[in-house]
């Protein structure tokens, strides 16, 4: 990890025009079922963040809190209603290929259209590299998710946790400066899942990117990143805490002290959790509160493994 | 046994037979130029087919369907993919389209002859202007169930506006460009009688509305059954050819 | 009132009860004493008929008369035929040509006769594009309009051969109505129509000069009331009633020809100096002459010949003019070969 | 400022105005008869207004269509719901379908005629014809998208299988359905050309396929514009009355 | 619970007919990527077992091993391969309102064009009730889970733990003597599940309803269940082992002991797995499987509360 400063995010607010919040549930939203804020409040309020170049840096907050919103601010897909997102000094404006993203949900964000390996040549293509070093460059980045001898398979043909390795391989073959992951693993089962986190962590090792990854599995953050920015609930989320996560990779979440890392992670999500919630409500609420924090922690950490 | 009898109904053939049945017994109630039988109709067809001029009236029809549709899809597909992506096209055409989709064709039939003479032209538009909506429909329908995710995708890989059009909503909306393309074709089999009814001396379309003129039910008769049978399996061997060739599209016919 | 209401209770005898149906003769018969009927006409789209509708609903003609003519109108005339064979109309109007196909092609199961002819036509000429045609035979190598199984197919026949044309020679395109043919004149599409006096004055505007009248080529066209032999035998006394009553409006019509020609202008759009002219030009009244009796045996040969029809066919057993002999005696003067 | 222009543009009145606009060019370059001007359209079709005959031909067509298009429901919707729900009939009636879908309607112009009378019955009769097959099309499709764990619902709720089909084919089938329906009504209003060639004294078809013989080119562009826009407004209409009742159905609009 | 026998499974096997095992994942089911068998292979094999009345009997086993499979024969919508399903001494031949099930996912299984109200009453208007018992029994059973005051919304106006209550009331009103549910709560967030699940025991203790709850989660098994059948994977799946849990309700998950029974139970299953892959894959590589087993395990486990 250098000392150059990758991400630069600053005084980040974030309000969404909706019309009728029925309509949230209506998407299948019921994660958010406990947004407290009304169709006007801002969900960031003031974000502040600053992401080293090579940094593994992890967001990590309660369903709704708005971890979404800031990855799209910054992959550029929403427009921020105030502050800067700056890459390397330059304010992002929109899309662009140095910010590789990798979606949630593979089964919409690949090209069902095309083999395996046209999927990862894609961003290739579109800059209009040759052919044949395209190829090359595809078939390295297969080969690093393990996806070997897959090259001309169809997604059809292919097992979620497979999808999604296409998703990675397709963002590292384009060869981002920064990778944006939202809850990649999210959808897979607990076995595919730990050995993707694995697979990550080599990726990651082998290339140095700059990666930001989001999650609300306490675990998953604890064995994956360097940093973990804690979120507030919404409305008015913003970052509340840092985290450094002490340990060399690779990591074991059965090892005592990590085990005991996770538990403290827990109780600074818990902090912060309680702390706007208090914030939202009057400070001689908080106490009451209590246990509705709990819950939302124990949410949050839902899909531990 | 049982999974006989099942691919026996399910092919149809009983439907077929049944119908033929129907069909001679109600036609025993009437004369041949009122509702002429199977054998009456099988009578005039092979008149027309031993003298030639069935072959020539499937082959010119065929021709001018398959060109008139072509036409349609080469204007349609577009049309409708950049109304479906570009919300300034969509408010410009858009009102056109749920307008003239109303105006039948054959309201044109004096107009387009005018216009565009006695040739194969004005069939041709013809037949292109009745087939072309429902392509433009559903090619509209298919870009609009694309993934919002795939455009970011693509975009966040560097795609421009132009790239991300001609990868993402190009190839996204195949399935439905394919259902459109259907419906098109059929549209266009059924406006053949239309356009044939503009200054033709030949094809179905002719057969079947000047057969009247010359009292011959029975041509009518040969010439609807024709234009259903090639319907049926132009539209088979299309579905079949997108089955196979567009699977990776989510082609499922 | 009274009387009125006797006479349809004695019609109404008359049809349910044939055996005590009293033969009448042009001596004993009296229009007055048919009572009030309803009579189905087919009419074609700007034809005669469809005038006399027009001065129905205008002046009540008929309907003052004890007529009550329901009018259907059709843009092909020979969906009329159809319409009468399936008891769905009493009485419908075709040219020569037209009527002699349509039973040629239905031989075994037809009822239809013909009770009358309206017309006599000479109003028909062979307009041509004067730049490509000079003289007839100029029509090899060019292309000439017709109407698919309409009388100009016939007349076009009479052409080809009067001329000596090589009819493969000549393109025929088919059009559905004088406005293509106009149309196709004024864009160079076709170079020649056959063309009556009504609508002339279009073509000339557009520099189409007339070549060949029909009478030229021998292809007189007549036109023949029709109806079904049963139709004919059961309601002699109305036909024959409808036939006297339709003459007499047909002369109010010639005295008062420009108002009514305003009338029909205002019904169904068509221009009131294309109605005169096109009344002018033919004869309005019932008649069953020789000439148009033996009209129908030529082009029966013509046709038969020409491969229309499968078989040969005598005319003279579709033809019925009993009721026209009721009121016009005078009239029928046909007398069969 | 830029909201006001966007609502201009999307309320499509400048679509409108470029087409008058083109429209008055072309026409300059030919006469009345060959291609009226929007001002001789109009002369015209205040001619037809003030005598009435324009009223007249709209209130019989929209019966007509209105009519037809209800039967086409009438039939068309139970016997999709049946071809979706029970294989059996699928395989039995399917064929036919898939047959006559292209077999047009003005291909039965004459046939009609004869076997249905010159009265409204045949021309119901063939604007039913001629909307039915995207009614029945689109229910089929309607009622396989249910979800099968409906059925299981419903069918360990007590329901038997006709209390299923009634309580989950139809219900579920509805989005479908009402698609069906607008395109079916936007069949009918086409297919109004071809009804009225038949026999009539009177109707938008009629205006549209006579004027002609009386050399009113005008008119035709009036029954032209005249069934594009109630086409238009009717599915508008529908729409939004759909979009309103059967919000719970999943109609979106 | 009683001491009848409810429910009598014997011999049950079940084969799938499987033309393209490809259409699984195609169908989202990535979850099943370790279905280590064959299509003609049987998913379930030799199964047996004897319910009580009144019994709140939980089915646990890893992802893929058939319990769906299993519950879809009791329900009557799968045809049974072999053997027999008894209830009350008589086979069952298809769905029976006797047995009312709780789907997995709550937007398809109720009808969105009704009300909450209309949705609970269908049962008992599929049975001619009178209108107004049909009310009286709806709204009994509608405050039963929660939904007072929500009568006539629509489906699309509930959040997704709102859409499962108004599937279990349904299911309640139209008073089956069996309620089938399968991992009715997998869906939900945790904190929603949490109160549905103490939901669900109430409903029970006052119904006396005999339950059979299908779930991989292990802590749902035990802290919802009188006994737990555990399976082994499949092909060849069947119930390999039978817990009672000793504990009174309400039960407390973070109590030790009940901690403990959930590492118990955590054990049995793994000892379940082991064995079921030893059987397939010959004893001898029974070791080297070690690992495995625990993968299917924490997954069998991953939305653990
Ligand atoms: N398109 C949108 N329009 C309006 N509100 C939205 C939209 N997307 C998200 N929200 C709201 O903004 C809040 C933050 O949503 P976001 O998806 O960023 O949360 P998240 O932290 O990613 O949650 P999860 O962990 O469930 O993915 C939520 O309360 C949500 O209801
Ligand atoms: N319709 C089907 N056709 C073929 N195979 C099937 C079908 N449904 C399930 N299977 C297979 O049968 C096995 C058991 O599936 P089942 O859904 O019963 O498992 P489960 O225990 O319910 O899993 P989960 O916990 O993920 O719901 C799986 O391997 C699956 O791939
Ligand atoms: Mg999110
Ligand atoms: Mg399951």
């Amino acid at each position: 990890m250098s000392n150059n400063t990758k991400i630069k995010i600053e005084h980040i607010s974030k309000k969404y025009d909706v019309e009728n919040k029925a309509l949230l549930f209506t998407k299948g939203n019921s994660a958010h079922d406990n947004f407290v804020g009304h169709e006007t409040d801002f969900v960031l309020k003031d974000v502040n963040l600053e992401i080293k170049e090579g940094e593994f840096h992890i967001f990590l907050g309660a369903s709704g809190c708005g971890k979404t919103t800031l990855l799209n601010i910054v992959a550029g897909f929403l427009n921020k209603t105030e502050g800067s997102v700056k890459l390397d000094d330059k304010e992002i404006s929109g899309p662009g290929s140095e910010r590789g993203v990798v979606f949630q949900n593979a089964d919409s964000a690949i090209f069902p259209w095309l083999t395996v390996q046209k999927n990862v040549e894609y961003g290739l293509r579109m800059r209009g590299v040759k052919k044949e070093e395209r190829k090359k460059i595809a078939l390295d980045a297969i080969e690093l998710v393990g996806l070997k001898g897959h090259e001309h398979k169809y997604p059809d043909e292919l097992s979620g946790g497979m999808k999604q390795r296409v998703q990675i391989a397709r963002s590292i073959a384009a060869n981002p400066e920064v990778l944006i992951m939202d809850e990649p693993f999210g959808a897979l089962d607990a076995q595919t899942r730990r050995t993707l986190q694995d697979e990550l962590i080599n990726i990651w090792k082998k290339t140095g990117k700059t990666i930001l990854f989001v999650t609300h599995d306490i675990a998953e953050a604890v064995y994956l990143g360097e940093n973990i920015s804690i979120f507030s609930v919404a409305p008015d989320a913003s970052i509340v805490d840092k985290i450094t996560v002490p340990y060399k990779y690779p990591r074991d979440v059965n090892d005592q002290r990590v085990g005991e890392f996770i538990k403290y992670t827990t109780e600074q999500l818990e902090n912060a959790i309680r702390a706007s919630k208090a914030k939202h409500e009057g400070l001689q609420k908080a106490e009451n509160e209590e246990e509705a924090v709990e819950n939302e922690v124990a949410e949050a950490n839902s899909v531990a493994v | 046994m049982k999974n006989i009898t099942r691919k026996i109904i399910k092919s149809g053939i009983i439907s077929w037979a049944v119908l033929f049945v129907i069909w001679g017994i109600v036609s025993l109630f009437y004369a041949e130029s009122f509702f002429p039988s199977p054998v009456e109709t099988f009578v005039g067809f092979k008149e027309i087919v031993l003298n030639g001029k069935l072959w020539e009236d499937i082959s010119i029809s065929v021709q001018r369907v398959l060109l008139g549709w072509s036409r349609a899809l080469l204007i349609g597909i577009p049309v409708g993919l950049l109304i479906g992506r570009f919300r300034i096209v969509n408010w410009f055409i858009e009102p056109f389209i749920n307008f003239f989709r109303f105006v039948p064709a054959i309201g044109f039939l004096t107009l387009f002859l005018m216009w565009f003479g006695v040739g194969e032209e004005s069939k041709l538009i013809l037949i292109t202007y009745a087939s072309i909506f429902p392509i433009i429909i559903n090619t509209i329908a298919g870009v609009n169930t694309i993934n919002p995710v795939k455009y970011q995708a693509a975009e966040s890989l560097g795609a421009n506006r132009f790239q991300s059009f001609i990868t993402v909503t190009v190839p996204g909306a195949v399935p439905s460009i394919l259902t459109g393309a259907r419906l098109g074709l059929s549209t266009a089999i059924i406006s053949i009688v239309g356009a044939e009814m503009l200054a033709a001396n030949s094809g179905l379309g002719y057969l079947v509305y000047t057969s009247r003129l010359y009292y011959r039910t029975d041509w009518i008769f040969v010439g609807i059954v024709t234009l259903g049978v090639l319907g049926f399996f132009a539209d088979k061997f299309l579905r079949f050819v997108a089955k196979k060739s567009l699977k990776h599209y989510g082609v499922t016919g | 009132g009274n009387e009125g209401a006797d006479t349809i209770e004695a019609g109404s005898k008359l049809k349910s009860d044939e055996e005590t149906k009293v033969e009448i003769d042009p001596e004993n018969f009296n229009i007055d004493d048919v009572g009030e009927f309803t009579i189905r006409v087919g009419v074609n789209s700007g034809d005669g008929n469809q005038y006399l509708k027009i001065l129905d609903n205008h002046t009540g003609y008929l309907k003052d008369r004890g007529i009550n003519l329901e009018t259907t109108e059709f843009a092909a005339g020979i969906n009329t035929i159809d319409a009468i064979t399936t008891d769905q109309l009493d009485v419908g109007l075709f040219a020569d040509y037209a009527g002699v196909n349509r039973i040629g092609n239905t031989l075994a199961d037809t009822q239809l006769r013909a009770f009358a002819t309206i017309r006599k036509s000479n109003a028909y000429n062979l307009y041509v594009n004067p730049d490509t045609i000079k003289e007839p035979k100029d029509l090899e190598g060019h292309t000439a309009i017709s109407m698919a199984g309409v009388v100009f197919e016939y007349d076009y026949g009479k052409l080809f051969e009067t001329y000596d044309i090589d009819k493969s020679k000549v393109e025929l395109v088919n059009v559905s109505s004088t406005q293509e043919a106009i149309a196709l004149a004024a864009t160079n599409g076709a170079d020649s129509y056959w063309v009556n006096d009504q609508i002339a004055p279009k073509f000339e505007e557009v520099g189409w000069k007339p070549l060949v009248n029909i009478s030229d080529v021998d292809a007189t066209m007549y036109t023949f009331l029709v109806a079904n032999n049963s139709y004919l035998e059961e309601h002699k006394a109305e036909v024959a009633k409808f036939l006297k009553v339709s003459d007499e409006a047909f002369d109010y019509i010639d005295e008062n020809l420009d108002e009514f020609a305003g009338w029909v202008q205002a019904d169904i759009g068509l221009d009131k100096d294309l109605v005169i002219r096109g009344w002018k030009e033919a004869t309005h009244n019932y008649t069953f002459p020789q000439d148009a009796y033996e009209d129908l045996l030529k082009v029966e040969d013509w046709c038969y010949k020409n491969g229309n029809f499968p078989t040969e066919y005598d005319f003279t057993d579709y033809i019925n003019t009993d009721a026209l002999a009721l009121v016009s005696p005078d009239e029928v003067t046909w007398q069969a070969k």
